[in-house]
C-alpha cells in the first residue's frame, strides 16, 4: 500500500503523539498529579490512527474508558485533553468528565465511555441518523476483547444490520479484559467467525501495524460508507501498560511486557517500513518526535498552569434549562 | 378542538411533531409493525397503537421498527440525538428500564455534564407506566419515581390528554433528554385537545381544584382519584387543593410550597411502592421548606413495599383508592395540631 | 426413533393437555374471566413436549411470557395453574403471579417470565450450580425467535461455554415477535449459526413434530448432561393463535392460520405417525383426548368455585423474614 | 480481635462463610483474576482485591471468574440460589447496575413474590458504591437508594469493618436476596474487628453517637463525617444523636423515631443526589410519625442534583463534607421553633 508522503507523516505524528501523550500520562499519574482511574492506550497506538485516518469531522467515533488514543487520532486538542486528565475548568470537559469521558461534538467524538460497550449502541444511532439523513458519514465504535462480551454490544450488532446503518465495529484484541484472557472470557474458539455470524463482514489487521489497520479499515469503512450496512475490524494488539495504572499485571507471561515493546511497537514497525519503502527518511520522522515531544511538554505545562474549577460550576451544564428548581 | 382520548392526543403529538419538524422519527419495538412479514407493514403502532398510522404518513426513516433490544433503542435515540436528530424512542412497559438503564441513565442523561456542557441530546423516550391491567409484577410499575434520582434527565408524568399532548410537544422540543411515561391506565380516558400544536412548560404544575384546608400532590394515574376524593369531600366541608406536578423533574417546588403554606396540610399521592418515592420526595420538600406553616403530619398515600400483584382484587387493594385518599384527607383534618 | 408405548401416551396426553389448557383459557380471556396478559402456546405444544420428556423433577427450566405449555410439559399441575389464571388465592402462585409468572420449584419450574430473555442468565445459574455439585442436572431455557435479540440472551450463551455448564437453550422460532417476522429482527441469514457461533452444538427440530423435538433435544440435553457444555435446540413451529389474546394479527399472509392448524398440528402429526406404526390405536388417543377433556373442566370448575384473595395478603410474601417495618 | 480494614473484614467474612457452607461461592469478573492467561490464577481477588485468596482457598468451583457480562452474573447468581446455593456475586461498580437492573430488580427481587411466596432466592450481590476517587460520572453512584425503592430487595450499606462483616455474613445467611453495598472509600478504614464469625441483624440501626440536641441519621460514607461534625460542636454544647441505619431496607424506623421524639430535630446525610434518595425516604417518615415531635425543618445534606463531576475540587465541594454537616446543625438548633 502507497500513501502521499502527507498522510504518512500525519500518521506517524498522531501514532507519535498517542505514544508520548500516554507515557507523560502515565509519569504524571505516578506524580499524583492526575486523580482518578486512568487507562492507558499505549502499544495500540496504529488501531487508532489506521480507522480514524479514514474519517473526517463529520463522521463520528465513539471509544471506551481507554480512550486517549482514539480522540487524539480523531483529532482532539491534546492540550485541552491534558488539562482534562488534569481535572482543570479549561480542560476539553471543563475537568467535569475526565479520562474516561474526554469528547469533543465538534471533532465528531462523541467521547470516551466509562461502561464497557456503553458506546456501540450510541454509535448505531449516529449512524443511524446518517443513513436518515443520506450524508454519507459513518460512525465507529471502539471495543475491546472483552467487551464484546457484554449484551449491549451484540445487541448493536444485530440491530445495526437489521437497519441497515454505516456503523463500523471496531474490536480492538489486546488479549485481556483487565486482568482476564480473551482465551477464558470469549467461550468461542473464534471471536472473528462469531462477530461475523451477526451478518456483516469483518476484516482482521495486524494491530501493531499501521498500514495493516489502515487497510482493513479501509475496507470496512468503504462497505459502511457505500451503504452496504455495518462492517468490522477485528485487529490484534496489546498494551505496553498495566489494565490501569498501577496493576501488578500478574496475568503476564514471562517476557510479554519485552517482547511486546520490542516486537509490537506500530512506531519501530512504522519506521522499519519507512526505512525499506525509502518513502520517509528517518530525519523527517526525528523531526516530528520532536515536535511532538514539545507538544506534550507544552499541554503539560499548560495544564499545571490553567484554571482550577470552583464550587458553583458543580451544578453548571447538568441541563441546557431546567426551569424547575432542584431540591438541594 | 375535540374530546380526545390520551392515546390519540399522543398519537396526534406525534404526527404533528413529525410533519413540522424532519428531525424528529421515532423508534422502537412494533412502532411500524408487521415488518418483514407478508403482513401490511405499518399496520400495527405500537402494541398500545399510540405510534398509529406515523409509518403510513413518514415512511421507514422516519418509523422504525427494531428487534427486542432495548439497550439499542435507547442508544439509538442517545446516539442520534446527540448528532442532532430528535428521536422518539418507544421503551414498550416502563418495567423494561430494567434492560436498558445504563443507557438512559449513564449514558444519554450524563452526556452533557460529563463533556462539560459541550453535547446536547435532545432525545425522547417514551413509556407505558403503571397498574391498572393486572399485568402483575414485571409490567405495572411507574418506575418514574426511580428515573427522578438521576440528575441529567427530565420526568414528565402526564395525568390527561390535554397535558399529554402539550408535554409531549414540549418534550421533543426540548433541547435535553426528557423520559415520558405514558400511565396505561389513562390512555383510554378522553378530554378537551385542541387540534393545532401548543406546549406546556416543564416545572409548572397543574392547579387541578383549589381549596383551603388540605394540599394533596397526585401524580399521573392518581390526579383522577384524588379529585373524585377531594370532590366527594366538598359535601363535608373540607376544601382542597389539588396539584398535579406533571413533571417530577423538575418539580414545581413552588407550586407546592405556596399551597402548603396556605393550607398547612400535605397529602402525597402516588401509585408507586413507598421507599424513596415521589411521595417521600414531595414530603421531605414540605418537611424542609414549609415546616412552619404545616398544622399536620405530612401523609403519604402509595402503594405498600410490595410488587404488583396479580389478582385484581389483590392490584384493586394495592394501587390507593379513591376511598384511601379520602380516609387519608379525613384523618389529616381531626389529626391538625 | 420408536419409544415405549408407555411414553407414546404420556407425551400425547401432555401435548393434548397444553392444547386443550390454551384453548379453554383463550375461551375465558374472551368471556372476561381471565384478567391480565396473557400469551397462548396453541401450536407449539411439540417443542415443550418434547425436550420436557427427557426431564425430571430435578432438572430445571425456565421459561417465557409463554409459559403455559412449558409448565404443563414440565409437570405443573393444571388445576393449580388454572386457579392461577384466574386469579385464586389457592392458584399455583397465589394469585400473584398470573399467567406470565407461572412457577413451581418442586416441579423444576423456574417460572415463567414477564421479561423477554429474562430466563437464559437464570437458567445459567441453575446449570453452574448443577456442576458446581456434579449432580447430573440440566438446567433448560425456552427463547423465541424475537428473545434471541436480547442482550441477556447472548451473555448467557457465552457464560454458559466459558464456564462448561449443563445448560440447553431452546430457541422456539415461530416466525413472530409479537409483530415483526423474524426476517427483519434477527438481521443475519443464519440464527442457527449464529447461534452455533457462540461455542455450542445446536440441534434443529421441526417443532409440529414431537418425534423430531424429542431426538433433537435429546441430543442436547445428552451433551449437556454428559458435561460438554452448553447445547442448543432450534424448532421451527407456529402459533395458532394471535401474540396476545386480541391481537389483530396483520402481519399474516392469506390463509397462514387456516394452513398452521392443518398442517402444523403436533397433535394431527403424532395420529398420523402412530396410525403409521400402529404403536397406538386412536381409540387409546380418544381415550386420552376424553381424560384431558374431563381434567380441564374440572380445572376451570375448581378454578371458579376457588377462593379470592383478600387485601392482607397484597403484602405476604415479599421476604421470607423482614424484620424492619416498610414506611407504608 | 484486631485492627482491620473493611476490606480485610470483608475478605475474611467471605473465608469463613465459604469454610462454614458448601454452598456459598463467588462470582464475578476477576475474583479469581488471571484466568486463561499465563499468569497465576487467583492472584488478583477483585480489582478492589476483596476477593483475594478465595481462589486459591477454595478453588475454581467457588471462585468463578466471567466475562463482562453483568446481567448473566446477576441472573447467574439468581439462578444458582433459587436451586439452593447461597452465591455471592461482584458486580464491580454500583453504577453497573445500569447494566444488571432487570436481573437485580423484576427478577431475584420479585421471584418470591409472583411465585406466591414459594421460592427462595438468597443471593448476595456485592458492589463498591459512591464517591472519592475522582472517577466521575458513571464510576462514584451510591445506587443504593435507587434499590431501597423495589420492594423484594434487601439493602445493606456498611460505615465500618465491624458492620461490614457481621452484616455480610448476615446477608449470606440470609434467604431473602441481599444488596450489599461496599462505600470504596472505606475499604482502607480499619477499626477492631473480632476474628470469629458474627452476624448483625438487618434493620438495626446502630447508636453512633448520643445526644439530645438533634438526631443526625447518615448513611455509609456520610456516618464517620456525621460523627467528626458532631463531635466537633461538643465543644460548642449541641448534643446529638447519630444513628446509621446499616440497612436501608428494612429500615429501623423505630429507632429513628424514638430518637426524632426526644430531640425534636432531625437531619439526614447520604452523598447521593437529593431527589427520591434516603435523605427524603427519612425525612419524610419522620415528617409523618413523629410530627408532633418536631421543632424545627427537617434537614436533608446531600450532593447536589449534578452527575459525580471528576476533578477532585468538584468532587469536593460534590459529597457532603464535615463542615457542611456542622453548619446545617448549627443552623438547625438557631432555627427553632
Ligand atoms: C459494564 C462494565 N463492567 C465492568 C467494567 C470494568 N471494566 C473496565 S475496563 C474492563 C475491561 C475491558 O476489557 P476490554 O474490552 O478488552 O478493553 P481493554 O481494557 O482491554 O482496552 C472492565 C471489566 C466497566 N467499566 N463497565
Ligand atoms: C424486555 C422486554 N421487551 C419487550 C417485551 C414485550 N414482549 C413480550 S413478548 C414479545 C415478543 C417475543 O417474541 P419471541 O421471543 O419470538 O416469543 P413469542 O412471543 O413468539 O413466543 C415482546 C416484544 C417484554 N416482555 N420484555
Ligand atoms: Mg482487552
Ligand atoms: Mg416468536
Amino acid at each position: 500500500m502507497s500513501l502521499p508522503k502527507e498522510k504518512l507523516l500525519r500518521a506517524y505524528r498522531q501514532m507519535k503523539t498517542i505514544r508520548e501523550f500516554e507515557e507523560r500520562a502515565h509519569a504524571e499519574i505516578m506524580n499524583g498529579q492526575i486523580a482518578g482511574f486512568t487507562h492507558l492506550y499505549t502499544g495500540q497506538e496504529a488501531n487508532a490512527v489506521g480507522v480514524c485516518e479514514h474519517l473526517d469531522n463529520d463522521d463520528t467515533i465513539i471509544s471506551t474508558h481507554r480512550g486517549h488514543g482514539h480522540c487524539i487520532a480523531k483529532g482532539a486538542d491534546v492540550i485541552g485533553m491534558m488539562k482534562e486528565l488534569f481535572g482543570s475548568s479549561e480542560g476539553l470537559c471543563k475537568g467535569k468528565g475526565g479520562s474516561m469521558h474526554v469528547a469533543d461534538m465538534e471533532k465528531g467524538i462523541l467521547g470516551a465511555n466509562g461502561i464497557v460497550a456503553g458506546g456501540p449502541p450510541i454509535s448505531v444511532g449516529a449512524a443511524l441518523a446518517a443513513r436518515i439523513r443520506k450524508n454519507g458519514r459513518v460512525a465507529v465504535s471502539f471495543s475491546g476483547d472483552g467487551s464484546v462480551n457484554q449484551g449491549t454490544c451484540f445487541e448493536a450488532m444485530n440491530l445495526a444490520v437489521v437497519l441497515k446503518v454505516p456503523a463500523v465495529f471496531v474490536i480492538e484484541n489486546n488479549y485481556y479484559s483487565e486482568h482476564t484472557n480473551i482465551s477464558y472470557a470469549v467461550g468461542c474458539d473464534d471471536l472473528k467467525a462469531r462477530t461475523e455470524g451477526f451478518g456483516f463482514p469483518v476484516f482482521v489487521a495486524d494491530g501493531a501495524d499501521f498500514f495493516s489497520v489502515y487497510e482493513a479499515a479501509g475496507k470496512a469503512i468503504e462497505h459502511a460508507r457505500a451503504g452496504n450496512g455495518p462492517a468490522g475490524v477485528f485487529a490484534e494488539t496489546g498494551r505496553f501498560h498495566g489494565h490501569f495504572v498501577g496493576d501488578p499485571q500478574t496475568y503476564r507471561a514471562e517476557g510479554e511486557l519485552d517482547d511486546l515493546r520490542e516486537n509490537s511497537c506500530c512506531l519501530k514497525n512504522f519506521r522499519t517500513t519507512m526505512q525499506a519503502s525509502g518513502e520517509l527518511s528517518m530525519e523527517e520522522l526525528d523531526a516530528i518526535d520532536a515536535e511532538v515531544m514539545t507538544l506534550i511538554e507544552e499541554s503539560v505545562s499548560a495544564a499545571k498552569a490553567a484554571a482550577r474549577p470552583t464550587p458553583e460550576q458543580v451544578t453548571e451544564d447538568v441541563y441546557i434549562n431546567y426551569s424547575g428548581q432542584a431540591s438541594a | 378542538m375535540s374530546e380526545k382520548t390520551m392515546r390519540d392526543a399522543i398519537n396526534e403529538a406525534l404526527h404533528q411533531a413529525m410533519a413540522a419538524d424532519e428531525s424528529v422519527f421515532v423508534i422502537g419495538e412494533d412502532v411500524a409493525g408487521c415488518n418483514g412479514s407478508q403482513g401490511e407493514v405499518g399496520s400495527v403502532g405500537g402494541v398500545f397503537g399510540v405510534t398509529s398510522g406515523l409509518y403510513k404518513t413518514f415512511g421507514p426513516d422516519r418509523c422504525i421498527d427494531t428487534p427486542i433490544s432495548e439497550s439499542a433503542i435507547v442508544g439509538a435515540a442517545a446516539g442520534a440525538a446527540l448528532v442532532g436528530m430528535r428521536p422518539v424512542a418507544e421503551i414498550m412497559f416502563a418495567d423494561f428500564i430494567g434492560v436498558c438503564m445504563d443507557q438512559i441513565v449513564n449514558q444519554m442523561g450524563k452526556f452533557r455534564y460529563m463533556f462539560g456542557g459541550k453535547s446536547k441530546c435532545p432525545a425522547v423516550i417514551r413509556f407505558a407506566s403503571g397498574g391498572g391491567f393486572s399485568a402483575a409484577g414485571q409490567h405495572s410499575q411507574s418506575m418514574y419515581q426511580v428515573m427522578t434520582s438521576f440528575p441529567g434527565l427530565k420526568v414528565v408524568i402526564p395525568s390527561n390528554a390535554y397535558d399529554a399532548k402539550g408535554l409531549l410537544l414540549q418534550a421533543i422540543r426540548d433541547d435535553d433528554p426528557v423520559l415520558f411515561f405514558e400511565p396505561k391506565a389513562l390512555y383510554q380516558e378522553a378530554c378537551e385537545v385542541p387540534d393545532e400544536m401548543y406546549t406546556i412548560p416543564f416545572g409548572e404544575a397543574a392547579f387541578v381544584r383549589e381549596g383551603d384546608d388540605v394540599t394533596v400532590v397526585a401524580f399521573g394515574q392518581m390526579v383522577n382519584r384524588a379529585a373524585a376524593a377531594i370532590d366527594a369531600l366538598e359535601a363535608e366541608g373540607i376544601s382542597c387543593d389539588l396539584i398535579d406536578p406533571r413533571t417530577s423533574s423538575p418539580l414545581d417546588e413552588a407550586a407546592i410550597l405556596e399551597s402548603v403554606e396556605a393550607t398547612g396540610r400535605l397529602i402525597v399521592v402516588d401509585e408507586s411502592p413507598p421507599r424513596c418515592g415521589l411521595t417521600a420526595d414531595v414530603a421531605a420538600l414540605a418537611a424542609d421548606k414549609a415546616f412552619h406553616a404545616l398544622k399536620a403530619p405530612v401523609k403519604q398515600v402509595c402503594a405498600p413495599h410490595s410488587p404488583t400483584p396479580f389478582s385484581p382484587e389483590l392490584e384493586a387493594a394495592y394501587i390507593p383508592s379513591v376511598e384511601k385518599i379520602q380516609t387519608t384527607i379525613k384523618e389529616l383534618m381531626a389529626q391538625s395540631r
